[in-house]
């Protein structure tokens, strides 16, 4: 483990394996690929499988076997992947490890071709080295005045920090997302009471999505299901003049509706 | 220095080190980049002239040369930000609470940061128009809420507050509250 | 700003900005200082030309403009150079996935490198201000993903991402390649 990781070890380091210098199987297998010296597209994957098991074996005591999770994963494949290719016998197994060794195969020249990439980039050109900035930032008539430099990521640790100094998850979202159907009830209940005249459907939901802040459909779903409640307890009924029409709703006091 | 060098490539190398510097450059420390025997002073004349209309100027000052704005864009530099300063701890807290936890009430972000949050620190974030006040609560006291403002997602190149990460994903990447001590 | 500004004055506006700053300016940023409906575009196209042949030159790195003196005086300035922190091997190509595949998450850089990304690395990338969120991945969690900034364009003297060689190459080897254990 480098000096980072250990750094950072209370916040559950990523599992990181060096193997020899090697950084995962991905690395290791191009690296034994590239010795082949063939088109990465014609690996002879049964070769590749014996140098990557050969090398596993060799550096067995070198590291502990249960932090290398993914070169085992990656033996066990490369060893099913060589057990089909000599014995194809069955024609969908076939399939199967022609797929494997394909993918395998595009892996590797993926990070290949990212690794050519990466060494391509550091060659340019760089700022500093090849080429610079101005440094006339400094003119003395230029009117001075303070610059405020914040980056999002110290924003983000700041939160992390709270969050780490708390010792829990500090709940995300505490902004209510939805109007609860006891929330509902009671607030038709609030407005029943308060009114001798109809009430409209929308007019409810508008008012509750104004003081609440909650998206309007989900006011509506729970205002509709609270006025189902509240129309099952007999306290109100409601009206629609024909289909589509607007919902009203009115009280009803002593069997009668006001 | 190479005797390659026409009349063109010596004014090029005089304008990338005046460019480069921010103090004044010594006429006898920039004729060392040029070939022996070559006359420097027809050089910074014929790059004086070059730049007289431009919004740099070439200034002589004693024995050296510089390159400054020109005196007449002043009023280009009235916004121009020079002294760098970052906000206090209170205040990145305060703004991420609002982020994470908006519309949020100064109560809450109190309960969360375990510390009162003093005016001030809202203020600041205030002018900077990076919250404003939001709805107020549903709950006793209709307390005002904050939140973040447009000029905020800006300002931090953000499309919208769902692209900040969350707390799991951030720990993930290894941004770490133990790096806050650099700043 | 004055409406009396002419061609000439915009052009120098734009230069006396970018001859005192050390970083890209935002082509958004540095219109502000012109009248509105102006042209920045042709000034910037003017301006480019004008120092094509000079000591320093215009350069466009994504969005934003910046002034670098010209590379081909580089020797000018060996004794500048500073010996800069290489990157470790990790955080280089990590960096060049995030180029070629951006938007990426963390999670396909890990599949094309085939090692989980070590805490720290993109913390590194952020330090130095070349890699930034960007939107969520339409996904499932909806991952936050990076991309490349101007200051990386600048950095490595490209002027826009398609800049990158064999970018299609890569792509048509594809992102989403399906993990090999699930098979």
């Amino acid at each position: 483990m480098d000096q980072s990781t250990e750094y950072h070890k209370d916040i559950k380091p990523a599992l990181y394996v060096s193997l020899d210098g090697f950084e995962g199987p991905l690395d290791l297998l191009l690296t034994l690929a590239k010795n082949q010296k063939v088109d990465l597209k014609k690996l002879q994957l049964g070769i590749l499988a014996d140098q990557f098991l050969d090398y596993l074996r060799d550096q067995r005591y070198k590291f502990k076997l249960e932090f290398a999770g993914d070169y085992l994963v990656m033996a066990s494949w490369l060893t099913l992947l060589k057990s089909q290719l000599i014995i194809p016998d069955d024609e969908l197994k076939k399939e199967d490890a022609d797929k494997i060794n394909e993918l395998l195969a595009l892996r590797l020249q993926r990070l290949a071709k990212i690794r050519e990439n990466a060494i391509w980039l550091f060659d340019r050109p760089q700022l500093f080295r090849n080429f610079f900035p101005s440094s006339l930032n400094r003119d003395e008539r230029v009117i001075k005045e303070d610059f405020l430099k914040v980056q999002l990521a110290d924003i983000l640790k700041a939160y992390v920090g709270i969050v780490d100094k708390k010792n829990y998850e500090v709940p995300m979202g505490t902004k209510e997302e939805y109007l609860f159907l006891d929330k509902a009830i009671s607030f038709i209940e609030q407005k029943v009471k308060g009114s001798e005249a109809l009430i409209s459907f929308p007019s409810l939901v508008k008012e509750i999505h104004a003081l609440s802040g909650i998206e309007a459909k989900r006011c509506a779903a729970s205002i509709f299901c609270g006025l189902l409640e509240y129309t099952k307890l007999g306290k109100i009924q409601m009206k629609q003049g024909s289909a589509f029409s607007i919902l009203e709703l009115a009280k009803v006091r002593n069997g009668n509706t006001v | 220095m190479e005797l390659s060098l026409n009349q063109q490539d010596m004014e090029r190398v005089i304008e990338a080190l005046l460019f480069t510097s921010s103090e004044p450059l010594l006429i006898t420390d920039l004729k060392k980049n040029l070939p022996q025997n070559v006359d420097i002073e027809s050089i910074i004349e014929t790059l004086q002239k070059h730049y007289e209309t431009r919004g740099v100027n070439l200034k002589r000052v004693g024995n050296s040369i510089a390159l400054r704005t020109a005196k007449d864009l002043d009023h280009v530099f009235v916004k121009k930000m020079v002294a760098k300063k970052t906000l206090s701890r209170a205040a990145r807290e305060t703004l991420a609470i609002v982020a994470y936890h908006q519309p949020v009430t100064k109560l809450e972000i109190e309960e969360i940061r375990g510390v009162s949050v003093g005016s001030g620190t809202i203020d600041i974030l205030m002018d900077l128009e990076w919250i404003k006040f939001g709805r107020r609560k549903l709950s006793p006291g209709r307390p005002v809420t904050f939140q973040i403002t447009d000029k905020f997602l800006d300002y931090f190149d953000l499309s919208s507050p769902e692209d900040l990460p969350g707390v799991k994903e951030l720990k993930d990447l290894g941004l770490s509250v133990k790096k806050l001590n650099r700043y």
